[in-house]
Parts: C-alpha cells; structure tokens; sequence
C-alpha cells in the first residue's frame, strides 16, 4: 500500500467516485425523495460525471491542489444546487490544505478531510445533528485524524473515514433535519436517512478503495 | 396516483439546453441567448444605461418561472439551473456583467439553501469585478415556516409579484436602493400557501419524487415536494380555498377597505377550471372582509414540472406597489399593456 | 397511467357554474356575466355599434378556450357548455342577440356533430328573430379526416388562430361578409396535429375517459380522446415532433421563404419544459424548410382538461392573415399589445 | 294495461326514464369512453334530471304535446352535446304527432315513434348502419309500426320497440362508425356497441315499463 497519494492518484480516486455515485444514483435519488425533492442522486450523478471528462492523464501531471480546484470548479458549475456550492468550497479547501506537497501522507489526509469538512461547515452554516452531509463529515474528519495520529497510511486513514462516514449518514435516520430542503418536514424525517449524510459515505468510501489500489 | 412519467423528451440530460434552445427559438421578438453563457435568458431590450440591472434564476422546472418573466420591464437576465437545482455561481455571475449598466445589479431568487449559496457565491465573485450586487430572495410561503422565523420561509409563487414589482421599479429607472427597497416592500407584502395532489416525476428518474396516496392532498406542500403543514383527505374546493386564505389572512393583516393583488397558481397538470372555482371562493372570502381585489392572475405562474396542485398568493397593495404591478411589461409568460 | 382523478372542485354537477363565478371574479376588467344568459361570457369593451359579433363556444374542460378568448379585439361572447358538451342553443340565441349591433353576428367553434347541431339550431332561431348570423366551424385537425374530406375535420387548437384573426377583422370594423372571409381565410390556412400520453377524467366521473397503455402514446388523437392514426410506444420528442410537422408540412403547401405563425399547445398536464423541447424541433425543420416564423405561441391555449399531451398547429400567413394576428387584443388567455 | 296513454301516462314514462339513465350513466359512459369521449351517461343523465325537475303534478294537466315540448327543451337546455339537439328534435316532432289527442293508442305510439325517429334522422343526418342511436331507434320504430298493426295496447308497442331497439344497440357492435365522435375510430370500433344505441334502449324499455304500470 502507498505511503504516500500523488496527484495522480487522486485523478484515480475521483475516478472511482464518479463511477460509484453513477451505480448509486437512483437509491441516492429516492432517499431524497422521502425528504427533499427527489435529485440528489442525479444532481451528484451531473456533477461527477461532469468531473469525469475533465480527468484526463494530462491532469496527473498537474499538482494535487489544482486538480482539486479543477474538479471542485467542474463540479460546481456542472451542478449548482446545494450539492454545488458545499462540495466545490470543500473540495478547493481540502485542496489548498495540500498545497505545495508532491504526495500527500496520511496525516496530509486527514488534513485534507478537516480542511474539506471546515469548507462545507463555511458554506453552509449546518451544524452537526441538523441532519446534513456535515453529519457524515464530522466523524469522518474526526476518525481520519486519529486514525493518523496512530500511524495510518493514506488508504487506511480514509478507510477509517469512510466507515465513520457509513454510520454517521445511518445516525441521521434518528435526527430531526434543520437544514436543506427536508428543514420543514419535522418529525416526518424520522426514520429516514439524509440522502447528502449518505452520499458523502459513497465518496469516502470510493476514496478508500481508490487509494488502496495496487 | 401515478404521476406521468412520460415526457416529450430526447435526452434528459439535455433537456435543458433544449428547453432553453426551443424558448429562444419561440421567442426571437423578446430575449436573445448569449454563446458565452448557454444558460442564461437575456431580455432584448431590458438593459439599458443607468438602469439596475435585474437577474432572476433558480432551479428549471418551473416554467414559465424563471425564463418566461424576462422581457422589457421585468427581469433583464433569468439563469437556468438543472431541474430542481439552483444555477451555479458562474454563469450567475457572466449574467451579472452582461445586464450591468453602471447602475448595478439585483439577484432575486427563492429562499432555498442551494439558490442563496449560488447567488451568493456569483455576488462574492462580482464583487471581487467591482460589480455592485445586490440581492433578496423571496419568502412567500407561509406553510415553510413560522411567522418569527420568516426569514427561513421559502419562495414560492409570489416569486412573480416580487419579481414583477422589482421589474417595474428597474424599469422606471429608480436607483439600486430603491430597486432594492420595491423588491423587499413586494416581499414583506407577498404572502402564499398551497396545495398538492400528486407528484411528479423529474425527467432523469423514472419514479414520482414523493409519494401522496391516492385521495390525499397535503396543504402547504412546497413547490418541490418539501412537506407541509397537514395531510389528508381531498377536501372540497371551498374547503381548501379555506384553508388558504384563512392562513394568508390571519398573518397579513389586510383589513376592510384594502386593496391586494391575487394569483391563483397552477402547480402543472391542475385545471384552469379548477383554478377558477378556487378564485371563486378566495373572492367571496376576500368580499366578507372587504377586502377588494385589484388585479387578479390565475393559471400557470409558478409550476412544479407536472405535479397536480395550486397555490394562492396574496399581495397587500399600496399605491407604490399597486403602480408597480400595473407597469407595462413584455416577457414570453405576462404581457401588461 | 392513472389519470388524476383528485379534482379541486365542490359539486361536480355545479363544476361550470363555478368556474365562470370564479372567471367574473377574476377579470371584472375583461369580461362581464349577464343573469338573463349564465352560461354566456360577455366582453366588456368588444360589442360596438356597426360592428359584427363574434360568438364563439364549445364544451367547458378546454380552458382557456372559449371564455379566456372574450375580450376587446376577440370575440365578444362565449357560451359554455357541460364538460365536453356543446353548450345548448338556447344561451347561443341569447348570447347572440346580446351581442348584436346592427352588423349581423359571426358563430364559432371547433367543428363536432353536437357544436354544430345547437349553433345551428340557435342560428335557425336567430333567423327567426330576423337577427342575421354567420356560421364558421374550425376544421384544423389534419388527423381526424383525409384531405378529401377536410369539412369531416375537427376543430382543436387551431380555433384559436382562427377566431383570433375573424375578431381582428370584426375588431378592425370589417362587414359581416369580410369577418366571414377572414375567418374561412384563417381556417384554411390552418392545419393542426396532436399527440396524447396519456387520459383525463371528467369532474363526474371517477375513471379516465379512455385507456392508454403505460409507455405508450397515440399520434393524432382529438382533444377528447378520440381515436387517432397510430398508437405505439413513446417516441423521443425530436421524433414526436417530426411526425407532427411532416403531416402538416405536406399538407400546408407552404414553401420556402414563405412566412407562418405556430402554435404548440399542451393539452393539460404536459410542461412548458416539454413543448419548448417540441418548438425547437419544429423550428428546426421548418428553418430547413426555410419557412420563416413570424410568432410563436406556446404554452396551454385549447386543454382537454389534464390530459398530457400536445399540438403542432401552424397557419400559413399573408399579409392580411399577419396583420389580423398582430392586431391588439386584451382577453383573459391572450394580451396582444 | 290501459288502452290509451295520457298526458299524466307520459308524465310518469319520462319519470321512470330518468330513473334508469341514472341507473345506467355510469355503463354508459364507459361505453362512451371506449368510442368517444366519455361523458355520454353524464350528459343523459344531466339532461334527464334537468326533466325530471319539471314533471310536477301541474304538467299533468297539460296535453302530451305540451309535455313532450317541455320536456324536450328542458333536456336540451340542460344538455346541449349531441345528444340534445337529437332528443329535443325527436320529442317535438314526436309530441307533434300526438296534437290534439286526449289519449294515445297503439297506433298513436307507433306514430309517436316514428316522428321521433324522423326527427333524429332531420336534425343528425345519420343514416342507418352509421353506428349512432339511429341504429336502435330504427329498428325500434319498425316493431312499433308491426304491434300497432297487429292492434297491440301501447305498452306491448313500446314493448315491442323497446326490445328491437335493445337488438339494434346490441348489433352496432359490428358496425363501422360514420358519425359523431366515435366517425374517426374506423376498425377500432368494431366489437363495441354505441352509447347513444345503448341509451336509446336504455329510454325505451323505461316508457314500456311506465306505460305498463297498473
Ligand atoms: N446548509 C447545508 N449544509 C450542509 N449540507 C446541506 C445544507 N443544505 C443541504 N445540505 C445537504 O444537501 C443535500 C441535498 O442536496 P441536493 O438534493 O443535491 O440539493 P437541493 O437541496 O438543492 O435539492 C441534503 O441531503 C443535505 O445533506
Ligand atoms: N349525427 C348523429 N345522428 C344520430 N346520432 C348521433 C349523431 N352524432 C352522434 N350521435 C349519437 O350520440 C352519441 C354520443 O352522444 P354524447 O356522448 O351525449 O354527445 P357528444 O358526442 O357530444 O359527446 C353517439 O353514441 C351516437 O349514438
Ligand atoms: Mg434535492
Ligand atoms: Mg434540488
Ligand atoms: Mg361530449
Ligand atoms: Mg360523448
């Protein structure tokens, strides 16, 4: 396994995410459905397809940072919507936090989720339990730094990530939404997980299995 | 209730594009595209020296809202999101510098988290241009939240009487604060709630985006599906018309011997017949408080793609305002002559 | 398909006494109602001395259509009937005595067995009366007979180019024999073709009014759901749209560098979104064709309640047929400045 | 069985008709909803409540033709459609052939039958075979014509019209439609019977039921 992710290696993650949130869309799309307007699914589906045609070999050339600001800028206009703004601002925040490196170690890693989650708090302004992808984020951040902290390679520091990201988006089935277009429903969002807690598990997850490829 | 999930459609995933390219197409004689920014409208002969600028935009799938209310004396530009998304920041932005005129700009959209980060983000970067940007973002819908928590409400179908008094106050050449200040005066006055029947079904995705059993309605459903204040039983007409107007009532504080302006909205596949038998009660509704109609709009304003539903919106006039709404305008959605 | 059977409505036995409360309540500046004729919709500016009359009417269910067409520069009244029935001779007689000054009075609708028997019958009764009427019925729709037996054809969203041009004419003080022609020019120059996706139901009824299987769709049914040329599986818009131009085109005779006005109209629950995906298709074949558009009309102008579907209409335009389009109207559906 | 009908005879007929096309609208509709556009049992039933509201006692006093006058423009009033226009026609010209009579016999009834039909025919132009009312009403008309002959009492002629108006409904399933708005269904329409032949059986059978009451 890699001690350390190049750029090119983050063309090859976002890759994977694009794919996943493609296989993903319609279950993406009916959870927003329960409690939103029924596109997340395709919104993301836009947007990381979008981001699929601009990951071309030339760009593995470029540095870590600009391919982030590249693929937030894509996704971004790609997109709008809620998803737009939150991802595009973490993504260049993830980015700068990685500015200057070659390849980013584990530690990088986790400062990249911090940074990314720091973004989407920025932009907004969801606090954790408001049912939102901050509450799949959270943890995430929190679970990649200690798995850092203990050591972790890239790989595992997101892997860490991912499953708390996976159990953080499955916790806001129990909460009462805030934020975001199901802030009205109230007590109907009960039982029903936030379909950004849940995409934002698919990306992590994506993101670990990319960086522990051969 | 099964929506429709059969559409006149080629590719969903250009169904905007050819949505914009048949509305440029329909109506030569009133907005223009620009190649630099395929998602935007622009009005022919809106932008001119020394007037504010308006961009109006949001989500697609609200048609006529938002493209249909550009023309001389309404919007100068509408930016087109994907269905039910907010456009992005940039081509909020190219819009933004093409209907600038030295007087600056006003962004107005619907409350909705994605639309104010959008907007917001375009207005940060104009700002970095020295744009002069301003914006408000409609709260008309009183089932979105509670009156102490206004701000938080969503902009529904009283999009149109916002935009439209904003429109006309850009229209008359009144600087950007007083553009600024219509706009606001219209939104504090504008009130709404609604009604849906069914769900409809977004053209990527071949299942309805809610789900309403069949003989139930749910009042105060927002424009999207975003749930409302109470589910049940199809109610008669007069009933529902009820329901509404003693909602709209109750906050706006119109009494005897006002005036207001109505639009009695159709959410997408809901009848004109309909629609007139609801305006129907809302009018006698309105006789019993002497409250007197000025104008009266009833049909398509503000839909949900096919969704069936209607919505009533009230504004309470003055003198100002009542001007405003009777300023002449020319867009594919509304002539006022 | 289910066809939305969750209607807005009190009685369905008073569905279309309520509608029109509910249109006069609404448009006080447009229109008037007289007690002696309930089922009449009167314009509040249009009859004047010297000039002809226009009477249009059909069923109710097909708003707009009739009454949103009543007002100054259109039609003078509207008679409405029961959904989907003509309405009876009797509020025609009256209508038509109402409207009357001295300059004979013009009768229109789409051209069905039951609208023709009542106005004929009321117009029998007008002679009577020694009152001097005309009848024209609109015969657009290319699908519903061959060409050799056009005057078989029915009346669908053509009416509305057709009655616009003869209240033009009338408008513009042309005789009772120059109305006539007008009208007979516009109906000859006019040529419809519509798609249906799926049924509606009537207010008295709780099931659709005919069957369409899931995915598929009928090229050339009428706006009651009468049968077609073909039913199959849903076609992409760009496909739809072609079936429906090439019918008309080879039909029309209009050529290259000659000029026409369309129309592409929804039948109900159909989106704006989606006939603007139809226009651009249709623009692009009659730019192929190099047939100059003069006006584009899209939006819902003849309904069928909420079915989902829509109609290509085109008339190929003079000189005189343009100037009659483009002469100022102001009606509830249609505000020509 | 009486051996002449009065006004009062027609009056309560026209009841029991009002009855059964409420009894049947919704069959006829969807016999409507196959080959037109649905509202066939509506619009009967509109018109003949509309009737119904104008059979007071006083009408009993009047003469049949005044009656049957009444009647007609009662429902075509209500109605409008096809359907009004043909059945204000056939019951003018029907109560026309009864001026003047206190009481109608055999003969009269098939008169009246027979005025109706002419009436239909005047103001549709439908010819027989055409797939409309005209196809019951005809072969309605002809019975009629036989019993009356035979020197039948009035409900056996209405009788006796009512159940070769019922074969006649039932035989336009093999027929190609010509007129109203089921003309343009051609082929599609075979194996479907027509509601206005199934209403007019529908009529016929109510007046030969009234007019057979003790
Ligand atoms: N203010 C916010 N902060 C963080 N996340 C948000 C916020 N508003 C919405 N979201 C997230 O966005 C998701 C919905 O995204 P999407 O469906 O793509 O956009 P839209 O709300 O415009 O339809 C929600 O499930 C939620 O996780
Ligand atoms: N020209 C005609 N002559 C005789 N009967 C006709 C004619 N046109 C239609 N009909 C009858 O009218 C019936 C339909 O009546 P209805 O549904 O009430 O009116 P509409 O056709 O206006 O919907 C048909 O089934 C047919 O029997
Ligand atoms: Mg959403
Ligand atoms: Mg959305
Ligand atoms: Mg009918
Ligand atoms: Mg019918």
């Amino acid at each position: 396994m890699r001690t350390t992710l190049s750029a090119a290696d983050f063309v090859a993650m976002f890759h994977l995410v694009a794919d996943r949130i493609e296989e993903e869309k319609v279950r993406l799309s009916e959870l927003d459905g329960v409690i939103g307007d029924g596109d997340h699914g395709i919104t993301m589906a836009i947007g990381w397809n979008a981001v699929r045609e601009i990951l071309t070999p030339e760009l593995e050339e470029k540095s870590i940072t600009d391919v982030c600001n590249l693929v937030a800028r894509t996704f971004l206009n790609a997109v709008g919507a809620s998803s737009g703004p939150l991802y595009a601002t973490a993504l260049m925040r993830g980015g700068a936090a990685l500015k200057g490196r070659e390849g980013a170690d584990g530690a990088a890693l986790a400062g990249f989720l911090a940074a990314a989650l720091q973004g989407l708090r920025d932009r907004g302004k969801a606090e954790p339990g408001d049912k939102t992808m901050i509450d799949a984020w959270t943890p995430a951040a929190t679970a990649a730094a200690a798995a850092a902290e203990a050591g972790a390679l890239p790989a595992e520091v997101l892997r860490a990530a991912a499953e708390a990201a996976g159990k953080g988006a499955d916790a806001t089935a129990a909460m009462l939404p805030k934020k975001g277009r199901s802030a009205k429903l109230g007590e109907r969002a009960l039982g029903h997980v936030d379909p950004g807690a849940a995409s934002a598990a698919v990306i992590l997850a994506a993101m670990a299995d990319g960086a522990a490829r051969p | 209730m099964v929506a429709n999930s059969k559409k006149f459609m080629n590719d969903p995933d250009a169904i905007v594009r050819e949505m914009l390219e048949g509305f440029f197409g329909a109506h030569p004689d009133i907005v223009r595209p620009s190649s630099a920014n395929p998602r935007a409208v622009y009005a022919l002969d809106g932008p001119r020296e020394g007037k504010v600028g308006l961009v109006i935009g949001g989500g697609s799938g609200h048609e006529p809202a938002f493209i249909g209310y550009v023309g001389k004396g309404l919007a100068d530009a509408a930016v087109a999101g994907n269905v039910f998304a907010s456009p992005a920041p940039e081509p909020i932005l190219q819009a933004a510098r093409d209907v600038h005129r030295g007087a600056g700009v006003l962004f107005m959209y619907g409350n909705y988290a994605g639309d104010v980060m959008n907007f917001d983000m375009a207005a940060e970067m104009a700002a970095m241009e020295d744009l002069t940007v301003r914006s408000v973002a409609v709260i008309d819908d009183v089932a979105s939240a509670p009156r102490e928590r206004r701000t938080e409400r969503r902009g529904v179908a009283g999009d149109f009487f916002v935009f439209k008094a904003a429109g006309a106050a850009s229209d008359k050449m009144l600087d950007l604060d007083g553009v600024v200040a219509a706009a606001e005066k219209a939104n504090a006055a504008t009130l709404t709630m609604g009604v849906a029947m069914s769900a409809c079904t977004l053209p990527q995705s071949a299942a309805p985006n809610f789900h309403l059993g069949d003989g139930e309605m749910e009042i105060g459903m927002g424009v999207h599906g975003e749930p409302g204040i109470s589910r049940g039983p199809v109610l008669p007409a007069d009933k529902v018309a009820d329901e509404l107007v003693d909602r709209i009532l109750a906050e706006s504080g119109a009494g005897a011997g006002e005036q207001v302006s109505l639009l009695v909205n159709g959410l997408g596949s809901t009848t004109l017949m309909e629609l007139y038998v609801l305006h129907r009660r809302v009018r006698q509704r309105l006789d019993d408080a002497r409250i007197s109609i000025h104008r009266s709009f009833v049909g398509e304003y503000v839909t949900s793609l096919e969704m069936a539903g209607a919505s009533v919106s009230m504004i309470r006039l003055d003198d100002d305002l009542r001007r405003l709404l009777d300023h002449p305008c020319r867009t594919a959605a509304l002539v006022v002559a």
